[in-house]
């Protein structure tokens, strides 16, 4: 093992000296595409036409769109686990298709949410803005825990409305579901994505979930997940 | 005593500082404690000598003002808190599963070994810190407080039944209450009848200072009444 | 010391048989593919056949390799920015190729931990399995918060020795910093580390801390481990 070099191990042995710290120059389109696609696998969250533009030393920030386009395209046709994301505000985001998620809970060094705090997300986001009592009332108490960590992770906002808090989704629950920030729009987008999971807005039947423990009424209220 | 030797402090508007029965009574939001001191000051330096007793009186007023009015916004609080816990019932939809994002990091093996070099000095230098156990850092202040707050409206209510129903008489001494308890048990009951006293749940009765406690609860009283009447 | 498998992060025998933990549902090969991307994508460390079985629910090992092998072709023959790389032991990756490395660098990468967590985690994997008293008395009672957040990273893990707690570094840990899973052979790992750049442990001065940024993240991404 060679610690000090941090490409040993590397099987790759294209010889090519990684040399350009700086790419100014404007590189080919292909070479750009593969650039924009290391930046987003690197970075983690949305990056903006101009940041793609710095990466890869391209100016125009349409084109740069346009081959992050071309990019996204390619995922979707390879239809694998991944997908890039072009969100409303014309920023491009590399992520794990929202299916998979549960699959490899356990294999991230990233703490993801559970089940819990995503219903109570759910609720939050379908119902917003919202007081938190009526949030806790419906979730059962445990969603001031589930709250308090949509807080941190910066997915919900609390404002204090005199006696009452008023909780309401962020701009970053906005990105991961590429939803409109305009909160009627959001709704009808969300209400179909539930829709999509086989629940509709205001129907009865709520058949029992399945796991134990399931104590609140609220709980058991939810639509079934998809297998 | 004619209103003119009153001292000043007997006088509106500091007069409300020294009359304890009055200062039940007004709304602790309606005293602007500030200006009332301050004024209350200027008139005793005006007066060329310091009567520390009034001076005294005006401060254990003040402080029971200002805790009058935590109090009233702790009830808000607890009010809101009350409410949130009432069920209700409303169509939950499934959860969103967050799309996951991966994330490159920039730590590796090199920074492992430069921190590591620095601990292994700190433990070489043997210093080794006695350290006693720590809570886990708080979390959320609300959260904490929420959940406190559920937690003790919880154990008042159950405390609450099981008085009233080990208790047909409705009263009963507190040394028969708690007698033979643990201390923390004892402290626990002691607390929790001083809050269902301010709920008006019951009512506390101490004919001297460390007597024994009587406690009446008042639902059995109210109801003994409504028995009497009908 | 926890009698540690010593054949663990030794190249496979495709031949054992398979336990999956629980047998799930198989699923179709290009189902398995994608589970597989998800899981590689995710965790950013090698995996082993056997958890690839485990995410797949597919029991035999030389299946999930063959279905992997697949996969890291159809990365090579696409020919973009990552590479889903077969280890000499048998473990798979995915990882973003050397050359896109530096250029990324410009991102604001987070590092894993910071230096709090680090150095709580650095101790630990140098002088494990070691008494969790025994770390918070080197590091003070900020350790615990450390420790914590370690264990549920899954770097680290403790087990209850009477009243003792003893914390050891996990498989995760081994994987992502391409070390040993054999303590020893970690600790010795990390010795002769120390010794490649001239410091021993704790006596001289210490070594200029690592500027983030300088580190390069295909380090973090593992090299074959070493034999």
């Amino acid at each position: 093992m060679k610690p000090e070099n941090p490409a040993a191990g590397q099987p790759e042995k294209t010889g090519a000296p990684a040399k350009a710290e700086k790419p100014k120059k404007v590189v080919n389109e292909r070479e750009a595409r593969r650039l924009i696609e290391a930046a987003l696998y690197a970075s983690g969250y949305p990056l903006e036409p101009k940041t793609l533009c710095s990466i890869t030393g391209i100016t125009s920030k349409r084109l740069v769109s346009e081959i992050a386009r071309g990019l996204a395209e390619s995922y979707r046709v390879k239809g694998g686990a991944l997908e890039i994301v072009e969100l409303e505000d014309g920023r491009f985001v590399m992520q794990l298709k929202s299916r998979y998620v549960k699959k490899i809970r356990r294999l991230t060094l990233k703490p993801l949410l559970t089940e819990g705090p995503l219903k109570t997300l759910s609720y939050i986001a379908y119902r917003q803005p919202v007081p938190q009592a009526k949030v806790v009332g419906v979730r059962g108490p445990q969603a001031y825990q589930h709250i308090a960590r949509l807080l941190e992770m910066g997915l919900v906002e609390r404002e204090k409305l005199g006696k009452t808090s008023i909780l309401r989704t962020t701009k970053i629950f906005a990105d991961y579901f590429n939803l409109s920030r305009d909160l009627r729009l959001m709704r009808r987008q969300l209400e179909k994505l539930f829709e999509e999971k086989g629940w509709k807005p205001g129907e009865e039947e709520t058949p029992p979930m399945s796991q134990a423990g399931q104590k609140l009424p609220a709980e058991v209220k939810t639509a079934p997940q998809p297998a | 005593m004619s209103s003119e030797k009153k001292p000043f402090w007997l006088k509106p508007p500091w007069q409300v500082l020294f009359d304890l029965a009055r200062l039940s009574k007004v709304r602790p939001w309606d005293l602007n404690i500030a200006t009332l001191l301050s004024s209350f000051l200027k008139e005793m330096k005006q007066m060329g000598y310091v009567d520390f007793n009034a001076s005294g009186t005006a401060l254990l007023s003040s402080s029971i003002v200002l805790r009058l009015q935590s109090e009233r916004i702790f009830e808000a609080e607890m009010e809101e808190e009350k409410k949130g816990f009432e069920r209700i019932f409303d169509y939950v939809p499934p959860p969103l599963q967050l799309p996951f994002r991966f994330e490159l990091t920039i730590t590796g093996l090199e920074d492992i070994l430069a921190v590591l070099d620095e601990v292994l000095k700190a433990e070489k230098a043997g210093a080794l810190v006695k350290v006693k156990r720590v809570e886990p850092p708080p979390g959320d202040l609300f959260t904490e407080y929420d959940k406190m707050v559920l937690q003790w409206e919880q154990q008042l209510e159950t405390f609450y039944d099981k008085l009233k129903a080990s208790i047909p008489e409705g009263e009963i001494l507190f040394s028969k209450l708690a007698g033979g308890l643990p201390w923390k048990e004892i402290v626990k009951i002691f607390l929790m009848l001083i809050f269902m006293a301010s709920k008006g749940l019951v009512e506390l009765y101490q004919a001297e200072e460390f007597s024994d406690i009587k406690i009446v609860l008042k639902s059995k009283a109210v109801e003994g009444e409504s028995r009497l009447e009908t």
